[in-house]
């Protein structure tokens, strides 16, 4: 049954989002929803449905439309979705520019904020980065493939607490990574 | 006859008629349920006049029924739980987007029963009318 | 010191739809630590002069020079709000027949507040606001009493002394003593000459001629009375 | 052991429950839904227009289980509600192409279509017919019976499927504002929680499935100096509203029932300014709801327009009215007082008990 | 006549509380709004908890409730026992053996682990409600972090009583952003949310809001430098069955001797401890 | 002498409320004193500006509608400006437009660099709650969190506005107008704002109260060196108080300057028609 499949999905996202940088392992979607990382497809159709909108950067309209036909949500342009998911063939310039056009929320209402579905290849192994705040005992740290600059980008973007953007990470073996905006990030270099 | 007034005569007239045409698609093709008639919910939209806006002024209950005739999907969806009514109306919708021989044959069915249903709103107008105030305007 | 230059001031009116000229080409020159006098018929526009160089009229063309400690050589008359005010705190005083204060401060405050906000201690204030008082034989019953029941001569004498307690550069006086009586007169004049003695300027209008003799080193005379024209 | 623990509430919620069954039949009698379905319409529409759900058979099943308790048969409708999936949204629906079974107005009397009285208790006199009490099926169907054979004409005269509106007379005379067709979707309060200040959507649909009581209470409150919108009942009309919905990816409507609807116009008369000028101009106030709840719907009317004119006292006040309208909302939270409090009451005695002991010491 | 979904809300409603916890996580004790739907419990009666429970309940939780300290209250067991109809999932009263922590005004006294989440019942989510009824007036004072009104209370308290008098739903400050209610858990309760090690989750049924604080947040209870906060003192005082101290505890009196005594407000945790005891 | 900087500076502050026209919006419109009768927008302030200095009272006068009080609020923030920049010395050194601010600083300005005396002390005041709460209030706003200091801070402060100590944790609903308004000062001043907005504060009172009043923003003024910004329908007032006036009509500033030049030469017509009308 679906429903038990995107309840666990769920479990896990929410755990990855309340313990920053903790791993979380998600199972495959039962429905086929590649191009997308199978995870990654699970993921949103926990989260997704019509009442809320969702942006798919580098596409060739094959997974706006896949995601439509399983959660009823539609597509809009990247300034005004819910949910944007960047594909792991997301090249950096898109990946900067669609973070530049998220939604922060205002202070009456932060919550009318994007959530960032992001593909990478490795949430084990590659850059390594510091992370503070709430859900960390003391500190944790995250080793990942994505690049420095675009989480550069981030601390810029969610500079003005509580506005700012949550990012839940996806890798190729389903692993998931949250990052919700009060996470203090900084690389080690 | 356009599918308004075709849902409208089998729902509001028609149910043992739908039964029937149903049964006859039924009989010589293959059906495929695509989603059993189940329970849900439609909103309704309503247009109010003071500011000419839209509002929804509640659900009502429907089950809806998807079925497959050929290569088309019909979909039935009726108020209230009415299994049997839902999964006849989604055949005959079906049977009508698949251009099957037997809808020629209803139209005539329907077009009775269109003519019956006017007779029945007539009868109700009627009574209805006998609830209108008369004024008559004294003479002095 | 302060050099008037075709100092020329009308009002118009603009309900009535008229124009007064109360001053015309207007032009003398006081050099420091003298006392200019003011003579002139009722009307002439003696006032209008000590007002012009105070800011309260606008003149509407002419020049008033002034060599101040703080800003050099200014002309008051283009001069903006903050230099006057500046220059009032610090450096012009202004003594009229009339005396006007907030309702609830008392005479020793009045004259300890003058000397306040131009930065001085309490302490200092307080030391000369009451010396200043004592020579102007205000009755000690009356320091601590607000100044809008004090009598006319009462009332001028605190007047003056809440300027000249504060030794300004430039005094202005306009017409301070017309209702003292002959002891207040002596008082004021021995403490202009003190003040003179100390190196004030000062310019003034007085009603009694026989007060200025021997105070002015120079009279002016406004030489006609101009008389108040009336445009439409 | 010689505690006392705070336990033992499952067998007791058992034991009350089968109380509460047992209250049900234990006089050995009962009714069946189709009965109530057919016998108790006034119960049936205010019910699915509390509740919100439009359904005759779940509301009369409401009824049944709630032993006739409004308040009761609401709640578990709307609970239901919350297990059924939203498939459709209805194409816009205008009561304009309702088939009016009764239409009156208190503003004009010679309307076009005229005063029809439809069905009603108006016009009766509420004295308890005590021939009920022994009233006996064949009795039932003579009346039925009796009713239909009554002599009708041959033909209608009036159009009760496209019955013109009263108000468009006074808007061709340009005493009532006309306003552009307005076709943003409207909010949904089911869907998305109520943000202030709200959206006439969000406020009609709020109105709609208020309490009765409440409705009418603050609709009342309104008129007796609480408010200042005083209306005059331009058109009330209850009928039967065809709901048609829109498939996607199928361009002809289908047609999927009608539901029995009230609907009132309220004037209000309102200073405009013209040019710089005032002028006096009527004000609508709206007001429609499920089933036939005409004092329902002539309150809310009321409420509408207090709603749209924004004024220092409770009811055109917007969180006063909408937050305080729900029956879940109010009778939940009355009813909750009943729970235990113990450790909130222990905090504060012990709170209390500190600062007493404390003021004693200082005295 | 219809079978009931899993966890009785349809998959709709339950993904859009899902984002709205998921929001509340991301914003600590910051109030998102959610439409909250209408359940077979009264509202008031715990539907906001509820609601996040059958949200974020599976097949694989085990699911404990607790009203007023007591798993066995009539509350509770009622909670209980909807959840256990509608997902037929496993229930305990053993805090430890507990997945899901449903609770109406206490926190346990056995520590919440990181694998532990507690979900709160809220009746009034709005810590500024007494400072200002209107809703859309409070939103823009936490806008702008405007909280002078909540500390007002708290100092007009002390000018009139020489201390603050909250009892329960003491107002705390999240993440030095946003001041929050902490349900009405009685003050004893506050610390225990404060760096806890498990996701707190805040549901608020009729006022249709979710709030979260999630683990390792810093939660301080609002006070002022030399009024510091208290949490409720009973000094003397001892638990009659376990004679504990450091424990919250609930009044009784003796009907016969008229005597005042104390025992563990929270019931499972002292019939765990007299378990252990007796076994020694 | 060094050149003054302002410790706040209005530029080009404009209010409307209404979108604008063709009729309005163009440089030489044809209004009804400050509405527009083609669209109704209504221009409540256009084109102020404003510099304010260390330690003087400024004074706004005009009648009712003139839009000073518009301005006022505009200032404190309860209503946003529709165009205009604003810079205070004491926030980030006079190099942020405050109005752009987001709610979160400008909270802060008005809390910690500002306060506010309302004609109303509806307004200003929690009615029901003690005096010395109200006063702290604002000190709480401004960050402080202790008891002790607070409590000081407003017993000081009670004094100084002459409400006996005995009756500080009395709520000012139990007291006079002229009371209520002195809790008012006492509650703007205790945070030590270098600002001090006060509108109309002695409207309404009665005479022998509003020279007590008058009395008490005088000495506040020249002890604490506070700049203020007075607004006043009434000559009487600003003549008092006010070192600078500017005089307000249709929303524009018509004529400023000294106030003793303003009282006995006044240039423009409607100042003239105020003056004459005083003395």
């Amino acid at each position: 049954m679906i429903f038990h499949s995107t309840q666990l999905a769920f479990r896990e996202v929410l755990e990855a989002l309340s313990f920053p940088g903790k791993i979380n392992l998600v199972d495959e979607c039962p429905y086929d929803m590649s191009p997308l990382i199978s995870q990654t497809g699970l993921v949103c159709m926990t989260l997704l449905d019509s009442e809320v909108t969702f942006h798919v950067s580098d596409d060739n309209n094959e997974i706006t439309k896949t995601l439509h036909a399983y959660t009823g949500s539609h597509t809009i342009e990247a300034s005004k979705a819910d949910f944007i998911i960047l594909p792991l063939s997301s090249s950096m310039g898109v990946i900067l520019n669609k973070l530049e056009q998220a939604n922060i929320g205002d202070l009456v209402r932060p919550h009318k904020s994007a959530t960032i579905i992001f593909e990478v290849e490795s949430l084990q192994s590659g850059f390594k980065y510091d992370l503070k705040g709430p859900g960390i005992k003391g500190t944790n740290f995250l080793k990942c493939t994505v690049q420095p600059e675009i989480l550069k980008k981030r601390n810029e973007i969610n500079k003005e607490y509580p506005l700012g953007i949550d990012m839940i990470f996806i890798d190729l073996q389903g692993n998931v990574v949250g990052l919700p905006r009060t996470t203090q990030l900084t690389e080690v270099i | 006859m356009n599918r308004a007034l075709r849902t409208k005569l089998l729902i509001e007239i028609g149910h043992k008629e739908a039964l029937v045409m149903a049964n006859e698609i039924v009989e010589r093709y293959e059906v495929q349920e695509i989603q059993p008639p189940r329970q849900g919910l439609t909103m309704i939209k309503l247009r109010e006049s003071a500011k000419n806006s839209l509002f929804y002024i509640g659900e009502v209950l429907i089950t809806e029924t998807k079925v497959k005739v050929g290569n088309s999907f019909g979909t039935g969806i009726v108020m209230e739980e009415n299994e049997n009514l839902s999964r006849a109306l989604a055949i005959i919708d079906a049977a009508y987007k698949e251009n099957l021989p037997e809808t020629v044959a209803w139209l005539q069915l329907l077009k009775d029963l269109e003519q019956k249903l006017q007779y029945e709103m007539e009868k109700v107008k009627c009574s209805i009318e006998r609830t209108k105030v008369h004024f008559d305007t004294m003479k002095i | 010191m302060i050099q008037v230059e075709n100092l020329q001031k009308e009002f118009k009116i603009h309900h009535i739809n008229k124009t007064l000229h109360a001053i015309n080409d207007i032009s003398f020159t006081v050099e420091k630590g003298n006392f200019l006098g003011i003579v002139g018929k009722s009307g002439s526009g003696k006032s209008t002069i000590l007002k012009s160089i105070y800011g309260t009229y606008k003149p509407q063309s002419g020049a008033i020079y002034y060599n101040s400690e703080s800003f050099g050589k200014i002309n008051l008359v283009c001069a903006s709000p903050r230099e006057i005010l500046y220059l009032r705190k610090y450096e012009i005083g202004y003594v009229s027949q009339f005396l006007s204060v907030m309702p609830r401060t008392t005479a020793l405050e009045l004259v300890e507040q003058s000397l306040l906000e131009t930065g001085v201690s309490f302490e200092e204030a307080h030391e000369e606001a009451v010396s200043t008082l004592k020579h102007f034989d205000l009755d000690e019953s009356l320091w601590n009493n607000y100044p809008n029941y004090f009598s006319g001569g009462e009332k001028l004498r605190l007047n003056i002394a809440r300027a000249v307690v504060k030794k300004p550069r430039l005094l202005l006086l306009d017409e301070p003593t017309a209702s003292l009586d002959n002891t207040s007169k002596v008082k004021v004049r021995e403490s202009i000459e003190k003040l003179k003695n100390q190196g004030t300027t000062l310019i003034g209008i007085f009603h009694d001629l026989e007060f200025m003799e021997g105070l002015c080193d120079e009279v002016f005379t406004m030489q006609k009375v101009v008389v108040n024209s009336i445009e439409t | 052991m010689g505690y006392v623990a705070v336990t033992g509430g499952k067998e007791a919620i058992e034991a009350s429950l089968q109380h509460l069954s047992y209250e049900r039949v234990k006089h050995g009698k009962w009714i069946d839904v189709e009965t109530i379905k057919a016998t108790m319409r006034g119960f049936l529409d205010q019910v699915m227009s509390e509740s919100s759900l439009y359904s005759e058979n779940l509301a009369a099943l409401a009824m049944k289980q709630s032993e006739g308790n409004v308040e009761e048969a609401v709640f578990l409708l709307r609970a239901h509600r919350s297990t059924l999936p939203r498939l459709y949204y209805s194409t816009v629906t205008d009561p304009r192409d309702m088939f009016v079974h009764r239409r009156i107005s208190a503003s004009f009397k010679d309307i076009p279509g005229g005063q029809i009285l439809g069905t009603s208790h108006d016009y009766l006199h509420r004295l308890l017919d005590f021939s009920l009490v022994d009233e006996t099926e064949e009795e039932v169907l003579q009346k039925k019976a009796d009713f239909e054979e009554v002599e009708v004409p041959e033909e209608s005269s009036i159009p009760l499927e496209k019955l013109p509106k009263v108000m468009d007379y006074l808007r061709a005379e340009g005493l009532i504002n006309e306003f552009p067709v307005n076709d943003e979707e409207p909010d949904d309060v089911t869907k998305l929680s109520l943000t202030f200040p709200s959206s006439r959507s969000e406020r009609l649909q709020i109105l709609t499935r208020g309490q009765t009581g409440g409705v009418v209470s603050l609709g009342y409150a309104g008129l007796r100096g609480y408010g200042s919108s005083h209306p005059n009942v331009g058109e009330v009309r209850v009928g039967l509203q065809p709901i048609h919905v829109q498939l996607d990816g199928d361009d002809e409507e289908y047609y999927i029932g009608s539901i029995k609807l009230t609907e009132v116009e309220s004037f209000i008369p309102a200073n405009v300014s013209e040019n710089g000028k005032e002028v006096l101009e009527f004000d609508i106030g709206y007001g429609a709801c499920f089933g036939q709840n005409e004092t329902k719907a002539i309150a809310m009317s009321i409420l509408d327009h207090a709603l749209e004119n924004p004024e220092n006292t409770p009811i055109h006040d917007e969180e006063f009215v909408l937050l305080h309208v729900d029956t879940i909302e109010s009778t939940g939270f009355i009813s909750h007082l009943k729970l235990p409090h113990y450790v909130t009451f222990q905090s504060k005695l012990e709170q209390m008990r500190k600062i007493k002991k404390e003021s004693e010491a200082r005295k | 006549m219809s079978k009931f979904p899993f966890a009785f809300l349809d998959e709709q409603s339950k993904k859009e509380i899902r984002r709205a916890v998921l929001k509340g996580v991301a914003i600590p004790g910051y109030q998102v709004p959610f439409a909250s739907r209408e359940i077979p419990i009264g509202r008031g009666w715990g539907t906001g908890g509820l609601q996040i429970t059958l949200a974020l309940v599976g097949q694989n939780d085990v699911l404990k409730v607790i009203d007023q300290g007591s798993d066995e209250s009539v509350n509770a067991e009622n909670i209980k026992k909807l959840v256990q109809k509608t997902t037929g999932i496993e229930t305990t009263i053993h805090t430890s053996e507990a997945t899901l922590i449903q609770s109406r005004h206490r926190i346990p006294e056995v520590p919440l682990r990181s694998d532990q989440i507690m979900i709160l019942q809220v009746p009034e989510p709005e810590p500024l409600r007494h400072v200002e009824r209107s809703e859309f007036k409070t939103k823009q004072m936490h806008a702008e972090k405007e909280y002078s009104g909540a500390y007002l209370l708290l100092f007009e308290q002390i000018m009139r009583y020489g201390q603050t008098s909250e009892g329960a739903d003491y107002p705390v400050y999240v993440h030095n952003r946003y001041v929050m209610n902490p349900s009405p858990i009685p003050r004893f309760d506050n610390p225990k949310i404060h760096q806890s090690d498990a996701l707190v989750l805040f549901g608020a049924g009729r006022e249709k809001k979710i709030y979260a604080v999630p683990p390792y947040t810093n939660v301080e209870s609002l006070a002022f430098d030399d009024y510091p906060f208290e949490v409720e003192a009973f000094e003397g005082k001892a638990c009659k069955a376990t004679g504990l101290t450091n424990v919250f505890l609930d009044e009784f009196t003796d009907e016969e001797t008229g005597e005042t005594y104390y025992l563990c407000n929270d019931t499972s945790y002292m019939q765990e401890y007299l378990e252990q005891k007796r076994g020694i | 002498m060094h050149v003054e900087q302002p410790i706040l500076q209005i530029r080009n502050l404009s209010k409307q409320y209404g979108e604008g026209c063709t009729n309005c919006l163009q440089p030489n419109a044809k209004l009804e004193k400050n509405f527009c009768p083609v669209c109704k927008t209504v221009f409540a302030c256009k084109d102020v500006s404003i510099d304010l200095y260390r330690g003087e009272i400024l004074g706004i006068v005009g009648e009712s509608g003139s839009g000073k009080s518009t301005l006022m609020k505009s200032l404190y923030f309860d209503e946003e400006v529709t165009t205009g920049e604003g810079y205070l010395e004491d926030f980030n050194n006079g190099s942020l437009n405050i109005f752009t601010q987001s709610g979160q600083q400008k909270r802060y300005i008005r809390n910690s660099l500002l306060g506010m005396v309302y004609q109303n002390p509806m307004l200003g005041l929690k009615m029901s709650f003690s005096s010395i709460s109200n006063i702290a209030e604002k000190q709480i706003a401004a960050g402080n969190r202790h008891v002790g200091h607070m409590v000081s801070r407003s017993n000081e402060l009670l004094d100084q506005v002459n409400i006996p100590l005995k009756r500080s944790k009395e709520p000012p609903k139990n007291f006079s107008g002229g009371m209520q308004q002195r809790v008012q000062i006492a509650k703007a001043l205790s945070s030590n704002p270098p600002i001090l907005l006060l509108d109309e504060v002695t409207t309404g009172l009665d005479l022998s109260v509003q020279a007590s009043v008058l009395d008490l923003i005088k000495t506040i003024q020249r002890e604490l060196q506070i700049s203020m910004i007075v607004v006043s329908h009434d000559l009487a007032v600003i003549r008092m108080l006010a070192d600078r006036t500017i005089v307000m009509l249709n929303g524009q500033i018509i004529e400023q300057g000294l106030t003793d030049q303003i009282l006995e030469d006044p240039q423009h017509a409607y100042t003239q028609q105020l003056v004459y009308s005083l003395l």
